[in-house]
Order: structure tokens, then sequence, then C-alpha cells
């Protein structure tokens, strides 16, 4: 059986990715094994150290979803100004639309542009 | 002459006038069943078509039983009734359940205005 | 809505309606008409009757008609129809007709007025379908009724 | 019997859906019922696969004296309801009964608490037919009957949770939107029917012509089946829809939204095969389209802090990818050079990436189910930790994202692999455009990674386990496809994707059926 898929200008093999991926997995294992083995779980060393402070709550700290890519919404925010202004929710613009969709399409189709 | 071609299309036009009524019906009303009776009349406008586009001059309805003599021959082929019939049959099935979501959305909103009803939008 | 007007009226009416309704659900292969169209005839007729009567009557009245079981015997009734073609020939093939089996009658040729006993697998189709949809509409009139009829009008 | 498959196919789960009313108030025994139907379907469509790959084209008439007599004596045109399946058929009607009898499986332990269970089955069965209707039929009326029971059933599904308001709204959203869809199919049906006086697909695509009522009737259709798959600037009822679902019937229901796009091919393909043969515009509109759909899908889904709503925006901008691979070989197709040299690729990568798309979005949207199923929130910045409670949900989950923003081996790469070097070909902003896609896909599945999984175990979510066991084994087993996609793309490719491609390309083949040509 051959798993080569060849496209116009490369190729996929799934062997030759295994053969890689065990490959690569051994450098990391090798790399990882040489480091320090002195972290002991369940002592004071995997505690957060605040300079003395106490920890707040893990619900606080916590990176919220929306706090995620401030700053590409930021700088994206006129294009999703757009955005939101399309997205009104309301069922009669879906149907409007379709309607102006449709009608660019029969346009191109019958007009012939 | 000119008569003519208006009474032979005045299907087609009143079907484009239900279209276009049913169309702006759903667009731009605001309560919510009436925007269903836009569906509807759309629906009713599709029907239409179909049922005029099934009408052949001088044919005969394909019932065999006491047809008369000069049927024979002269049958039209009832498949746009067909479709019409089935159109309808769905029509109810999608009339009926497009009620039954706004007596819930009735329910629930406490209103059938489709400006408020967007809790679902962004 | 249970005035004496539409009580008196739906005392006359609903038996013909629903006599009607099963007159063209039998003679959907003669006449116009059918299985959706009577089903449909004969819902409207019990529709009148649930309008007609006080909500406490309709509940106590249609908690025991098993609407779902028919709806779904009615629809499994039609593929049942449309499996017997499978006996040799194809879905949906009519292998009733000309059979002598009840409805398997032979058309005669030539202008009549029309046998009942003809139409094979057509006429337990016309059946089947009525019986469904008559029971899905009752439901659904049931349900709107019984949802929204609870309530005094408003007008 | 081989031959009766057709009928079987509809017939099978018709049954079913007609049984599971009856066993109501014994739930599991709905449930399990429904998964052996679903699971028989599947074993009859994997036969069909292979009847149709091993026979070629497979016509089967309705009431007829044998299933192939076409036309019956007398006649001179089809007039009988004629399903024709071709491999492209074949291959949708795979992925339909594969993804319900996963939705079923799935259901089993997701819905138990929820009343009606006897309806959401009968329901779940429906919109199998509807679906394998449409892919299965030749004749364009029963593609609009078919396809009304696939809107009617989707959208009662998609209003099951009627104890909340936002589901009667994505519902009734959902149905209209549907409703108009198939009423403007059924208006240039009527169209059809009045320029040929017929309705089969493949008779009438011998004597279409150009003029303006069959223009016509080609774009109302066009519009229509984009608006029913989700195209861009028509996506608006798909997150509406995916995200008040149950994640049972999310697989179903993204298969339902890509028997309209099979539609879709098969009237640009088919029906009017003659014509786009020599008009290239009709596929450079699907491409813009689909260039538009993945890039508006992907920046909207960037936002969205609920965790389905977010995955419905990436089925939205999926399907761009689908429409420009497609809408290459398309805008390519009188150009032979040019069609073998990567418009054939091109089609195999859009066609590919359906049935990829509906494996790994169907996995990440039950993940997402599950998430809802633990912690009864959908919305992110209210979860956190969860990646210690559910091992296998998050293993799911991270196959799943990889495959969306396709990183090898999973199977998203595989085929946009095939669609980035054609599309490039047909014109670079294309590739680029797909590309940029990508990125942010993979940008947002970190966003939810991160939020949901990763991060402290918070308190409120001290008691969650892992869901139950028929949700994980409904995830394994498309996380295994997935892997099994990816890793192996050229079997799939070769003995199930490209006969499709060509069933499409092959026109000549489609319209020579039952001795009428």
């Amino acid at each position: 059986m051959n798993f080569t898929l060849l496209s116009p200008s490369g190729f996929w093999d799934p062997v030759l990715w295994l053969i890689f991926l065990i490959l690569f997995g051994i450098i990391g294992y090798i790399i990882y094994s040489r480091g320090n083995p002195g972290y002991k779980p369940k002592t004071e060393q995997v505690k957060p150290y605040l300079s003395g402070n106490a920890e707040p709550s893990k619900e606080k700290i916590m990176v919220r979803a929306g706090d995620i890519y401030w700053g590409f919404i930021e700088a994206m925010k006129e294009y999703y100004e757009v955005l939101k202004r399309m997205h009104t929710g309301d069922l009669r613009d879906y149907i409007l639309w379709y309607l102006g969709i449709g009608a660019v399409i029969l346009f191109i189709l019958v007009g012939g542009v | 002459m000119n008569g003519d071609i208006i009474a032979i299309n005045f299907p087609f036009i009143v079907v484009a006038l239900l279209l276009a009524l049913g169309f702006y019906t759903i667009g731009f009303k605001r309560n919510l069943i009436k925007v269903v009776i836009g569906v509807e009349i759309l629906e009713g406008a599709v029907n239409l078509f179909l049922i005029a586009l099934g009408y052949v001059k001088g044919g005969y309805a394909p019932i065999y039983t006491l047809a008369p003599k000069k049927a024979v021959g002269n049958m039209v082929l009832p498949t746009p009734q067909a479709l019409t019939l089935t159109s309808i049959v769905i029509g109810v099935a999608v009339s009926a359940l497009m009620l039954a979501f706004a007596v819930n959305i009735y329910r629930h909103y406490g209103t059938l205005d489709v400006t408020k009803i967007r809790r679902l939008r962004g | 809505m249970t005035t004496t007007i539409i009580k008196t009226t739906t005392r006359i009416l609903a038996p013909l309606i629903l006599v009607f309704g099963a007159y063209i659900i039998l003679h959907g292969h003669l006449t116009p008409g059918g299985g959706f169209q009577g089903g449909a005839v004969f819902a409207s007729g019990l529709a009148l009757l649930i309008v007609a009567c006080e909500t406490d009557v309709v509940k106590k009245r249609f908690e025991k008609v098993p609407l779902s079981p028919l709806e779904s015997i009615g629809a499994l009734g039609f593929l049942g129809m449309a499996l017997l073609g499978l006996m040799g020939y194809t879905f949906f093939r009519n292998v009733i007709a000309n059979s002598g089996f009840i409805f398997g009658g032979r058309t005669p040729i030539g202008i009549n007025p029309g046998f009942l006993n003809t139409g094979g697998t057509l006429a337990y189709m016309n059946i089947f379908v009525g019986m469904k949809v008559l029971a899905g509409l009752t439901s659904i009139v049931l349900i709107f009724f019984l949802l929204l009829g609870g309530k005094k009008d408003e007008w | 019997m081989m031959e009766h498959l057709p009928a079987l196919m509809i017939a099978v789960p018709l049954f079913g859906a007609f049984t599971t009313p009856l066993l109501k108030k014994r739930y599991s025994l709905a449930s399990m019922w429904a998964i052996i139907i679903t699971a028989a379907t599947l074993g009859l469509s994997l036969l069909l696969v292979q009847e149709v790959l091993s026979k070629g084209i497979i016509v089967y008439v309705f009431g007829a004296k044998n299933p192939s007599l076409v036309l019956p004596s007398g006649y001179r045109v089809p007039v009988r309801i004629i399903f024709e399946i071709d491999a492209i058929g074949a291959f949708m009607a795979l992925s339909a009964t594969l993804m319900s009898f996963i939705g079923a499986l799935y259901s089993y332990s997701h819905v138990r608490m929820e009343s009606g269970l006897e309806k959401y089955y009968a329901l779940l069965l429906l919109l199998e037919v509807g679906i394998l209707g449409m892919v299965l039929t030749g004749d364009l009326f029963n593609l609009f009957v078919f396809l009304e029971i696939a809107g009617i059933a989707g959208s009662a599904l998609v209003g099951f949770r009627n104890y909340r308001g936002e589901a009667s709204e994505a519902g009734i959203k959902y149905l209209i939107v549907s409703a108009v869809a198939s009423l403007m199919v059924l208006f240039s049906i009527g169209l059809l029917y009045g320029q040929y006086g017929n309705l089969n697909i493949a008779y009438l695509s011998t004597q279409i012509h150009f003029d303006t009522v069959d223009m016509i009737a080609l774009g109302l259709l066009f519009v229509s089946f984009a608006m029913k798959c989700g195209s861009v600037p028509m996506h608006y009822w798909v997150p509406d829809a995916y995200t008040e679902v149950p994640a049972g019937i999310n697989p179903t229901l993204l298969v339902a939204t890509y028997a309209s796009l099979y539609a879709l091919f098969r009237v640009s393909f088919s029906l009017f095969g003659a014509i786009t043969w020599n008009m290239a515009r009709v596929g450079w509109i699907m491409s813009i389209l689909g260039v538009l759909t993945m890039f508006i899908g992907v920046t909207m889904a960037l936002v969205q802090k609920d965790v389905k709503r977010l995955m419905s925006y990436h089925a939205i901008s999926q399907t761009g990818y689908m429409l420009l691979g497609v809408g290459v070989g398309l805008t390519v197709l009188n150009d032979p050079a040019k069609l073998s040299a990567f418009g054939r690729t091109a089609m195999a990568g859009g066609i590919f990436h359906i049935i990829n798309h509906i494996i790994y979005k169907s996995l990440l949207l039950m993940t997402a189910g599950a998430l809802f199923y633990v912690t009864g929130t959908r919305n992110l910045n209210e979860m956190g930790g969860l990646a210690r409670r559910m091992p296998y949900t998050t293993i799911a989950f991270i196959v799943g994202a990889a495959a969306i923003s396709g990183i090898p081996p999973f199977n998203g790469f595989a085929s946009k692999f095939l669609i980035y070097e054609t599309s490039y070909q047909l014109n670079p902003l294309l590739a680029v455009i797909a590309m940029v896609t990508s990125v942010l896909t993979l940008a947002s599945f970190v966003k939810v990674f991160a939020s949901a999984f990763l991060g402290p175990p918070l308190e409120k979510y001290n008691e969650v386990r892992e869901v139950p066991k028929p949700m994980v084994a409904a995830m394994i087993i498309l996380a295994v496809l997935c892997i099994l996609f990816g890793l192996f793309p050229n079997v799939v490719l070769k003995n199930l994707i490209y006969p499709a491609v060509d069933a499409l390309l092959k026109l000549a083949q489609y319209q020579s059926w039952g001795g009428l040509a």
C-alpha cells in the first residue's frame, strides 16, 4: 500500500512523519533527562512566592477568555464595529441579506457582468 | 391581443405581487406572527405559481371515472398538482411548528416584537 | 367561546364534517382528495368539537385517546404498504392492485362511476395517511387549545 | 436484496422514526433502539458505498416493476420518483449515517435528564431520513421534499429544550430561514418544470440551455442552497442553531448543512452542468463567497465567549474552505489543462474537507457539550482548570483543535494542504487568505484550550468528574477517525474522494442512465 499523498508541489508521507516523530521524541527526552532533578511535589517548593503576601483566590487571578487577544481585538476595532453592526440577531435581517445577495447573484448571472 | 397577454399572464402577475408582498411582510413587519403570515403568503404565491403552470387550455383533469369521450388523449399530467399538494402538506407542518415556537417565545420573552427577540446575536 | 350558537352549530355540523372526512379518506383513489385532505377535514370536525367544549371536558375526554400512538401506527402502516412492494418488485409498487384482495378489484375499462373496490395499496395508504393526519392535526389543535385556552378570552 | 439498498436506506430510519414514539416513558429503551437503527443504517450505507464504487451509478425507480426500469412503455421522459446514486451521493450518505450513529450514541447520556426523549430520537431519525433523501435522490422535487423534512426536523430539534427561550428563538430563526430558502427552491423548480416539463435532474441537464429563465432558476437555487449551507453573508442562523441544539444532534445537523452544500454542488455541476461548463462566473461567485465565508467566520469566532457559539462560527469558516476548493474546480471547468493540473485536486480538497470537517467539528462540539454537561454553562469566562478532571475530553479536544487548525498528522491538514496549493495556482490571494484563516483558527482554539482546560483548578468544579462512558466512546471514535484520516489521507482520497469528484465532473455519465441516453 502506498500511503504517500502527492500534491502538485509537495507530498505527505505518514511513515516519514512517524520516523521523525520518534526521532524528535528521543531528542526531546534526552534534553529532558539532563534537566535539574530537584523538583519535589507536595512541598513548600511548588507554592507561588508573592513576597510574603497571601495568595489571592484562584478565581480572581485566572486569565479569563475575554482577556485573551485583547490587543488584537483592540487593534481591529473598526473592523469589529462593522461586523457587530452586521450581526444584529434580527430575524428580518436574515431574510433581507438573503434577498440582497440573491439580487446580486441574479444580476451577475443574468446581466452578464 | 394585448388584453389576451394580460389575461394569460394574470396568474403570474398575481404570483409576483404575492411574492413581493410576502417578502415585504417578512422583511419589514415587527410582529413575529406577521412574519409567520409573510411566510404563509410566500407559500401561497409558490403554490399558485405551480397550479398556474399546471393549467393547460382545453385539457381535462386526469380522473378516469366519468370522464367524457373527448378527454381521451387530452388529459393533463397531474405533476404540478401533486407538487402543490405535497407543498401544502409541508406548509401545514411548517406553520404549526412556527406558531408553536411563537407561543413558546411569547412565554419566555413576554413579547412578539422581532427587534426584542434577539438574545442570540454577535 | 362556548356560546350557545357555537354549541348548536357544532351539534349539527360536527357529525356531517366527520362523515365527510371519512368519505374523502375512503374515496381517495376515486375522487379528488385523499388521506391528507380527508384527515384534515376530519381533524377540523374534531377541532370544532374541541372548541365548543369547556377546557376541563376536553382534557378529560382526550386523556384516554391514544393520539400519538395512532400517528405512529398510521405512519408505520404507510411504510408497511410501501414495503409490500419489495416482494418481488420495488418499494411503493402497487402489489395489491388487480389481485382480488380487498381493494384489489380490477378497474373496468371505459367510462364508469368508479368502484370503491379498486386502487390496491393506494386505498390502504390513504387510510393510514388519513389516520396519521387526523391524529397529528388533532393533537396540534389540542395542544394549542390547552396551552392558550386555559386563559380567559382577551377580547 | 442488494438492488433494494436505496429504498432500504430511507425505509429503515423511517421505520425507526415511527416506532420510537411508541416507546414512551421508556427512555433508555428508546435510546437503545435509536442506536440500533442508526447502526443498521450505517451498515447499509457501507454496503451502498461498496456497491456504487464497484458497479457505478445505481438507479432505483420507486413503484416500477423492477428497480432499473426508468421509462414505462409509452413515455419518452421519466416521470417516476427516481433515486440516482453516484459516488458523491454515496459518500454523503456514509457521512450522514456515521454522524447519526455517533450522535445517537452520544445522546444516550447527554440528554438523559430531559423529558420527551422519544420525540427527540424520532426527530433525530427523521433528520437522518431528510439528509439521506436529499443526497440519494435523482429528482428535483424529491430534493425539495427531503430538504423540508430535514429543515423541519432540524428546527424542531434546535428548539428541543423548550424551557429555554433562546432555544425557541434559534428554532424559529432556523425554521423561517429554511422555509423561505426551500420555498424559493420550489419556485425555481416550478420555473424549470414550466420550461422543460420534467423534474428529473439527469433529464433536465440534457435539456438545459442558456436563457434568462434558466439563469433565474440557477440564481435562486444557488442563493437558497448557499443560505442553507451557511455561507457569509447569509450565515446568521448557523451560530444560533448550532449553539442551542443539544450536542448529540450537532453532528447530524452539520451533515444536514452539508447536504445543502451537496445540493449546491449538484445544481452547479450536474443540473446546470452544460451551462456552467462555459461559465466561469459561477465558479468565481462560489470562490469569493468561500473566501468571505472563511475570513468573516473566523474573525467572528475569535471574539466569542460562548464556547459552542465560537465553534459554530468556525463551522461557518470551514464551510468557506469547501466552497473555495470546489469553486476553484468550477472556475477552471472549461479548461481541461488547468482542470487536470489543479482543478480536480482542488475539488478533491474541498470534498475531502467536508468529511474531515464533519468529523472534527462534531468532535469539538461534543467536547463543548461535555463541558456544558459537567459545568452547566457555556460561558468560557466561567470555566477553567478542567483538564485534570476530564482527561478523555481534553485529549479529544486537543485532537479536534489540532485537526481544525490543520496540524499534521490530523485530518484537517490533508485537505487544507490540497486547497492551499490549488487555490494558489488560481489566484495567490485566495491561498493567502485561506492560510491567515488557518492561523486565526489555531489562535481561537488556543483561547478555548487555555481558558477552559488549563489554568488553576477552580473550587466550584471540585466535584466535576469525567463524562459518562457513551459520550466518551463517541468522542474517542471520532478522535481515532481524525488521526486515521490524517495519517492515511491517500487511502481515503483514492477510495472515496476521487470517485466522488469524478462523479461530479463526468456529466455525461450522470446523464446516461436507464437507456434514455
